[in-house]
């Protein structure tokens, strides 16, 4: 029911401006240490850049753009990616999460928690990705991969 | 000094909230309700939460506001407006109820902003205090967010996945539906109805028009 | 009281609005109106614990760097507002959404069968159909068949 | 954490299984489920002989990081939610879910997380960490109500406002403590609260608290959302739903009064118990007359768990450790007879198709085994003995004769005669009356699957009941104990 939107200037603005939005989430991603942001609000910001199109583009664009089996496959990806790097640390005798238990050669503890929040931003930002295509797709009755 | 924008803003969010409880179209409904969290999220800034007015203006006011849009799409766009007189009777005692109780227990609370207060005074400054030294990360939300309390977040991660499952399984369409089976047509009048069973004009009452497209 | 509300109106005015929410969720006849509820219930919450987290002459909880060390911030807790809650209400608000995006679902799958959204009307026709299952012990409140006409009028 | 790493796993791996191929799901499930249920039994026997287990989640002590506690409490929850579990996952799926699903159809994905947000609620030591798994369970459950057709959809609706009001003011309450103490661990804020035990905030939280999670639990008169819910959803589901969904809250509600807030709150004569011990009272009554008066089978089990909730509520707001050990032993009976009892119903629904009592007429002599296991647990729902319904009653009336509460007493054993009475007259019907249906006559045994399953819990129940001192001497004791002691 949603589908190619009647006026092209929305059609065109909408088309270039996902681009834009999409990197921007990934800023936000990224961005998390330093500022408000983080997996939360930037796969948001992702899924609304791979959102955009799939409500004012011809559905057959919209969704070679972005598939309909990327919801699900993302949110499980997402996470799995945060399951397993909960589990990395219960590998080498610290417990679950516990990203500081991990050596890595050259790097100080606090290090490798930095990086450990990094990745799990990336799941995080990956999952919430992920479950809002999920969810816009079964609202909008195109669930099939 | 910021109290008097706060209280108006307060006002406002109030006004929206009634207003979007009150009006027929619900797309109308949607957009003050998007109007309501963004206010909340100019709330949040002005209190210094701007992990959480981020992530309320992306999530409550934009993303929210999306799916009610496509849902109202998919839907109708007028609201019943059949008011329900007796609900209402035996329900504002409850809420009444409810408002005393709650104002009863804030009375305990700190006053909002006391820096004695226990809430400041407890956990949350070991996190300030030793955030940079453990993670290396300044934003502080985001230290607690990924590490500190980072089963919090995987259980949330699981919650938003979970709920993306939960209306996958709501609205996919399955092989196999209930309706199908083999049941004694007397042992459940009526049947399940199929997803795809047309009902035909269930929506007499004048206000089924469909959305705009 | 007088002093509760010049002191404390924040608190106060959460309470106006997750009455509101509370209202709309349990009185409104419409499936929608009751999920817009359910959101103003839920972001009353939200403010309740950011309102909460404040401290008085705190800035937010990013770490300031410090003027005199390069490189080192500062990380007295007296700067800075509380953090827990804004972390909770992060979680919340996505759980929030979670939950709007299924109730969303359950609306469409019902409008689906049923072309409307009324609640008490769905549950007279559920009702109706099925004469074998009691409809007066629990269901008091919406499902009486009385009300199954001015529900369509 | 190594009960419920399992399953965190086995969820996702579901995820992706079904995306490849239905089938791989459910063995994924039953793998998941499995594994879990040993864990658990371990992690049982290990905390009733060694004491409680405290783990650091990433290795932050608490109430900085997030703790799990494993003690004798949830270690039994634990196990009772995995047996329960895996068995709804070995069960056949068509009779289970009332549907084959077709590839991408996250059901047992569902399931999983189903039980893993079980599974959190019950380890978690920390206030908010337990309305996250709240959150995960209760989604979940949404969706799987769904499945039971159009007014399954119309149930799980419902249900989803009034738990999210329920989760709401869990959390509301939860606020109201962390601005009173600064902390969210559970073991830090018991050791705060007494100092601060007059404040008003930390009454109205627990109020908040206590009603959010009766709310869950569907303790009488918040029971509203649970015969739709219940009676409506697939048999699987519902079995899933009575046996050991709301007896999270349950547990929740045990958790907290007794062990966060403490003996200084939960002493006799507080608001909250006795107003817990006549809400629940009154639910037994309400659910079993209520049960007596339907005729599809499945909202008389709905009914009789509002019933079978309210001896669980009455036991907690009793609050001696004879009645405590009375909700908790029936917690496990009830888990085990309902399940049961759903499963069951759905094996006759999947053979015959039939759901009304009044029809069953002669199913016995056509279901043998099936319909035996049926009569064991009905009889454990009635209470008699030697069957596990009877013990837990016995040390709920044993509890409320030592305080002196004869209306309780009187109450709960009156009403074991109202659930009798409705087994009874099923009873009569499935065993000695003539088959009037050519769909009974023509019924056979359903698939070994089903009769295994129900053979299972219905041994389960006898070895409960023969067992139970075993049980309540080594485990419940020593919790009732320590958490009124």
């Amino acid at each position: 029911m949603i589908g190619a939107y009647p006026s092209v200037v929305v059609r065109v603005v909408c088309a270039l401006l996902s681009p834009f939005i999409l990197m921007f989430g990934l800023y936000v991603v990224a961005h998390g240490h330093y500022g408000p942001g983080g997996g939360f609000a930037g796969g948001v910001f992702i899924a609304v850049g791979a959102i955009l199109p799939r409500l004012t583009l011809p559905e057959e664009l919209a969704y070679r753009l972005v598939p309909p089996a990327a919801g699900p496959l993302a949110g499980g990806v997402g996470l799995l990616l945060f399951l397993l790097v909960g589990t990395l640390p219960l590998l080498v005798g610290g417990s679950f999460l516990d990203y500081g238990a991990v050596e890595i050669a050259g790097l100080e503890a606090s290090r490798v928690r930095y990086l450990g929040i990094l990745v799990v931003e990336a799941a995080v930002g990956l999952a919430v990705f992920g479950a809002m295509v999920l969810i816009v797709d079964v609202l909008t009755g195109k669930d099939r991969p | 000094m910021i109290v008097p924008l706060d209280l108006v803003l307060f006002l406002v969010l109030i006004v929206t909230a009634v207003l979007a409880l009150a009006v027929k179209d619900l797309l109308a409904a949607t957009a003050l309700l998007a109007a309501y969290s963004l206010f909340a999220a100019l709330l949040f800034a002005g209190v210094l939460a701007v992990d959480v007015a981020l992530v309320e203006a992306a999530l409550g006011a934009g993303l929210t506001g999306v799916l009610f849009v496509i849902a109202i799409l998919a839907t109708t766009r007028h609201s019943s407006p059949r008011p329900d007189a007796r609900r209402r009777w035996a329900v504002l005692p409850l809420i009444v109820a409810f408002l005393g109780l709650m104002l009863f227990a804030s009375t305990g609370l700190p006053d909002r902003g006391d820096p004695d207060a226990p809430a400041q005074r407890g956990v949350s400054q070991t996190y300030l205090a030793d955030s940079y030294a453990d993670t290396e990360t300044p934003n502080v939300v985001t230290s607690l967010l990924a590490d500190y309390r980072s089963m919090d977040t995987l259980g949330e991660t699981m919650v938003i996945v979970t709920a993306a499952l939960a209306a996958a399984l709501v609205l996919i369409r399955r092989v196999d539906d209930p309706s199908d089976r083999t049941d004694d047509p007397r042992d459940t009048p009526g049947g399940d109805a199929d997803l795809d069973r047309d009902l035909g004009p269930a929506d007499e009452d004048g206000y089924g028009g469909r959305g705009p497209r | 009281m007088m002093e509760l509300l010049l002191d404390r109106y924040i608190y106060v005015l959460v309470l106006v609005l997750l009455a509101i929410g509370l209202y709309g969720v349990l009185v409104k006849g419409d499936l929608v109106k009751k999920v817009i509820g359910l959101t103003i219930f839920s972001t009353a919450i939200y403010l309740f614990f950011i309102e909460g987290s404040l401290q008085e002459g705190g800035t937010a909880p990013v770490l300031m760097p410090d003027p005199e060390n390069p490189g080192e911030f500062l990380n007295d807790p007296l700067l800075y507002v509380d953090p827990l809650p804004h972390l909770l209400i992060l979680t919340a608000i996505v759980v929030g959404v979670g939950v709007v995006g299924v109730a969303l679902a359950l609306l469409v799958r019902l409008y689906r069968t049923h072309g409307t959204l009324d609640e008490a009307v769905i549950a007279d026709r559920l009702a109706g159909k099925a004469p074998d299952i009691p409809a007066a012990d629990e269901r008091r409140d919406a499902f009486d068949v009385e009300d199954a006409g001015d529900g369509d009028a | 954490m190594m009960m419920l790493l399992p399953l965190l796993f086995g969820a996702v791996i579901a995820v992706l299984a079904g995306l490849w191929r239905s089938a791989a799901a459910q063995v994924v499930a039953v793998i998941t489920t499995a594994s879990a249920l040993v864990a658990s039994v371990i992690g049982l026997v290990t905390v009733v002989a060694d004491g409680p287990i405290s783990y650091e989640l990433g290795g932050w002590p608490p109430p900085i990081g997030i703790e799990y506690v494993l003690d004798p409490l949830s270690a039994y929850l634990a196990v009772i939610i995995a047996l329960i579990g895996l068995l709804v996952t070995i069960y056949p799926v068509e009779a289970a879910f009332d549907l084959r699903p077709r590839k991408g159809v996250p059901l047992y994905p569902l399931v999983l997380l189903l039980l893993t947000g079980l599974m959190g609620v019950v380890l978690s030591g920390d206030l908010f960490h337990l309305f996250v798994f709240l959150e995960i369970y209760a989604i979940s459950t949404y969706g799987l109500v769904s499945l039971g057709g159009d007014r399954g959809v119309f149930a799980a609706l419902r249900y989803l406002l009034l738990g999210t009001i329920g989760s709401g003011l869990y959390l509301l309450g939860v606020g109201f403590l962390y601005f009173s103490t600064g902390t969210l661990n559970m073991a830090d804020m018991a050791t705060q609260l007494p100092a601060i035990a007059d404040s008003p905030t930390v009454l109205g939280a627990m109020a908040l608290i206590v009603i959010g999670l009766a709310l869950k639990m569907a303790l009488f008169p918040l029971h509203v959302w649970l015969p739709d819910a219940h009676s409506y959803s697939p048999p699987g589901v519902a079995a899933l739903l009575a046996a050991v969904q709301v007896k999270a809250g349950a547990y929740g509600l045990i958790r907290i009064l007794f062990d966060v807030f403490g003996p200084a709150y939960t002493g006799e004569g507080l608001p909250v118990s006795v107003a817990l011990t006549y809400f629940g009272l009154a639910g037994i009554v309400v659910g079993s007359v209520l049960a007596i008066r339907q005729t599809d089978i499945k909202r008389m089990l709905a009914y009789s768990t509002v019933a079978q909730l309210g001896y669980i509520g009455v036991g907690i707001g009793l609050a001696t450790p004879l009645a405590l050990v009375g909700a908790l032993l029936h917690v496990l009976n009830h888990a085990v007879m309902k399940s049961g009892l759903f499963l069951v119903a759905g094996g006759i629904i999947q053979r015959t198709g039939l759901k009304s009592i009044p029809r069953f007429s002669g199913l016995g002599m056509r279901m043998p085994l099936t319909m035996t296991g049926f009569a064991i647990m009905g009889l454990s729902m009635a209470g008699v003995p030697p069957t596990a319904g009877f013990f837990s009653k016995f040390y709920l009336v044993w509890g409320a004769i030592e305080l002196g509460n004869w209306l309780v007493a009187i109450v709960v054993v009156s009403s074991s005669l109202l659930t009798v009475v409705y087994f009874l007259r099923l009873f009569e019907r499935i065993f000695v009356a003539e088959p009037t249906e050519e769909l009974v006559a023509d019924a056979t045994e359903p698939s070994p699957r089903v009769v295994g399953t129900v053979a299972v819990l219905a041994a389960s129940v006898l070895a409960i009941g023969l067992f139970n001192v075993v049980i309540v001497r080594e485990i419940l004791m020593p919790i009732a104990e320590r958490m009124l002691g």
